[in-house]
């Protein structure tokens, strides 16, 4: 069965079943939100304030196969292009080699982590870099070549910069992270990561 | 089980303890051989060394020795290794894993009417090539095979 | 039979090494797991689950043996399969860890905040749902899933459990959905089973608790939904809560069907 | 006190194939706890299975022995109905004796 059948069917049951509790959609968002409210507790750096979304998480949190609005998808990639701050200094390039160990780690953030460690952007975990980590994820697009194939023009240069920033920028709903916009890299750690990706001696262009 | 002996082992816990053992008259030497690995050679940090406190300098490369493992492990907190002897007369089984702090993993020792194969699952910090270490007839030989240890889930 | 099936499992093995193995990464792991189900430790905390549920414990000196699981009082076997349910004692749909807490309350004479001051065991510090869940879930091994949505409650925890799965929050933008609402995706080289179609719903849910063997410890489908939720960067998800209830239901129910396989060997 | 272990011994063809799963700890000496402290290596050092009254596998270990240690092994000369029991002794002297029937 697809996805998106399935996905009618388990709406379908969510309509049956909402028949006699008769929870509109919106009701149900409202209750699930309280219902989350009174069911975390803060720990370490994680707080409370984390069940707060934004109005991108807000339109995001759907079913894949429940269509975004194309003015909602235009409006969310316009809010998130505007938060991109690309560095002062002009260099969008940093170290690869430290991009490569930030793309390796997947600590930061997590209740258990000391927030006073950087954190890492654990671009493994969904896609595939270099060609000698075998262990990478497929959540995300292969990102072997990827400076190869797209050479290191100004305009690349910013888009990388830009993606790694705020995804959302360039693909309203995407499934990864906000990395500049919410704070998880630092501005060198996206410049490192960039040349991760961009730079000719990176294992990712090898 | 003998009390005295494990009130030795008690005390001595671990690399020396050995020499002590035999100069207590509790163990010969043929006992710690027969049931194995000398008990200083866990402590030893590296594989020759390891080998050397076992009496096992240079033992030959045999292809009748076969390390059963998968050459990928998720997880290096547990790796099914499993090792057979087709050597005949095999008297003991030892397996090492050259990266780890300790090389030596675990001994055992094959009585007659015992098949020379034993299973059991080990920490291994690293990608690492370990080694099954066969007495038979006397005799020290060795395989080797290469493990790779990959990392795991959301890293987290 | 045992022996038979671990000799054809180490044969299979002998016969790929060598040939596939550098350029099949897959077919290695997936040997790994092999070897790994020929002996699977979760049989320890199984026993001494068994012993828990029988022994007389608490202020009250009672053993858990008068405990309804659904299925009546003491009745254990094939109870797991048809959890969460509303219970009409507590008036509120329950999971097995809640319902496991409302029996040491009401029969051993427990606190509450005395029994669930351990959900999760580390090491020597044991947790006694974890060992009862091991045992309560091998009681319904082979037993088919059939999670009702017959009374309101079930069917509104059901909702909501749907709603918390699409819900993205906290730094990362995560929610459950990010990484199990798509098919043969994986992270790093772990597969993540799609929870928004029958058969990844299916396999996941029956192949919790598990004993993980990166931690050495049996963990439940709660311990699960904790730490998922604190790789989503969200707060601690607290045990035995609401929210916690209504997402197992999602889950369980859309495994229904499904034939329970557990206690499992996992990573 | 240490849990029980879980045996498995069945005969087949005049050999005894045998499964045992052991609730140990397996502390290397190495890691350190939650406030930085080393936690003591803690380990089975030594492992025996006897058939009858008969030493059918003896085993020396280090800590590179998985927690909750599985082992293995095969045997001949056992029948349905013998009896096999299995010692483990760890480096702080605590040992556990537990045995099982051929089946």
């Amino acid at each position: 069965m697809k996805p998106t059948n399935l996905t009618a069917v388990l709406a379908g049951i969510a309509a049956i079943a909402a028949g006699c509790a008769s929870m509109s959609d919106q009701e149900a968002s409202q209750k699930a939100l309280q219902l989350m409210k009174a069911s975390f507790n803060e720990r370490g750096q994680a707080k409370l304030e984390r069940l707060d979304q934004d109005e991108t998480q807000k339109l995001c949190s759907k079913p894949p196969a429940q269509e975004l609005a194309k003015e909602a998808a235009a409006r969310i990639e316009k809010q998130n292009l505007a938060s991109i701050r690309y560095p002062a200094d002009g260099k969008l390039i940093g170290d690869w080699k430290s991009g490569e160990r930030i793309a390796q780690n997947g600590q930061g953030m997590q209740f258990n982590d000391d927030p006073k460690r950087p954190s890492g952007a654990n671009c493994y975990a969904c896609h595939q870099l270099s060609k000698a980590e075998i262990s990478y994820g497929t959540i995300g697009p292969s990102l072997y070549n990827f400076g190869k194939l797209r050479g290191t023009s100004e305009p690349i240069q910013r888009y990388t910069y830009g993606k790694v920033y705020n995804s959302q920028a360039f693909t309203a709903c995407s499934n990864m992270p906000r990395f500049g916009h919410n704070g998880i890299l630092t501005e060198q750690q996206i410049k490192d990561v960039t040349a991760l990706l961009l730079d000719p001696d990176s294992p990712v262009n090898k | 089980m003998n009390h005295s002996r494990r009130a030795v082992l008690k005390t001595g816990g671990g690399a020396g303890v050995l020499g002590l053992l035999f100069a207590a008259g509790i163990a010969r030497p043929g006992e710690v051989f027969a049931q194995g690995a000398g008990l200083n050679a866990f402590a030893m940090k590296s594989v020759p060394e390891a080998l050397r406190a076992l009496g096992a300098q240079g033992p030959a490369v045999s292809a009748a020795i076969q390390i059963k493992a998968p050459e990928i492990a998720e997880n290096g907190a547990v790796v099914p290794i499993g090792i057979e002897s087709n050597l005949p007369g095999t008297e003991s089984i030892t397996l090492l894993i050259e990266k780890n702090p300790q090389p030596l993993a675990a001994s055992f020792s094959i009585p007659a009417g015992t098949e020379p194969s034993v299973s059991t699952r080990v920490k291994i910090g690293e990608s690492s090539d370990v080694y099954a270490l066969v007495k038979a007839d006397g005799k020290f030989y060795m395989a080797k095979k290469e493990i790779k240890i990959t990392l795991g889930g959301c890293g987290g | 039979m045992m022996r038979r099936t671990m000799a054809a499992a180490v044969l299979a093995a002998g016969a790929v090494l060598g040939a596939a193995a550098q350029s099949n990464p897959e077919a290695e792991i997936a040997k790994y797991r092999e070897a790994l189900a020929a002996g699977n430790p979760a049989e320890l905390w199984e026993a001494r689950g068994e012993a828990l549920w029988k022994q007389k414990r608490g202020p009250k000196a009672a053993s858990l043996e008068a405990c309804d699981l659904g299925k009546g009082a003491g009745v254990v076997n094939g109870a797991y399969a048809e959890l969460p349910r509303y219970f009409a004692d507590a008036d509120r749909v329950m999971d097995l860890e809640t319902r496991l807490v409302h029996c040491m309350v009401a029969l051993q004479g427990l606190r509450f905040e005395d029994a669930t001051k351990r959900p999760f065991g580390a090491g020597t510090n044991r947790s006694d749902f974890e060992s009862l869940a091991a045992w309560i879930t091998a009681e319904s091994r082979g037993v088919t899933m059939n999670v009702a949505l017959s009374h309101p409650k079930e069917r509104e925890a059901y909702q909501l459990g749907e709603k918390m799965f699409y819900f993205r929050g906290g730094p990362h933008d995560f929610a459950c959905a990010t990484c199990h609402a798509e098919n043969s995706k994986r992270i790093r080289l772990q597969d993540l089973p799609n929870l928004t179609e029958k058969a990844g719903a299916q396999l996941a849910y029956t192949t919790w608790p598990a004993y993980r063997v990166s931690q050495g410890e049996l963990r439940t489908f709660q311990w699960r939904l904790n730490d998922c939720y604190r790789q989503q960067r969200f707060p601690d998800l607290k045990f035995a809560s609401d929210a916690s209830i209504a997402l197992t239901a999602f889950l369980a129910r859309n495994a229904n069907g499904a034939t329970f396989n557990a206690p499992a060997i996992k990573r | 006190m240490a849990d029980p272990m879980r045996i498995r011994a069945a005969e087949r063809d005049g050999v005894v194939n045998v499964k045992i799963l052991m609730s140990h700890e397996m502390e290397t000496g190495q890691r350190k706890d939650g406030s930085g402290k080393i936690v003591p290596a803690h380990f089975i050092s030594k492992v025996t299975a006897t058939h009858q009254g008969r030493t059918v596998l003896s085993a020396q270990w280090g800590p590179a022995v998985a927690k909750n240690p599985f082992l293995e092994f095969n045997f001949k000369g056992g029948k349905k109905g013998d009896r096999i029991a299995i010692t483990w002794e760890d480096n702080k002297g605590e040992t556990r004796t537990d045995e099982t029937t051929i089946n």
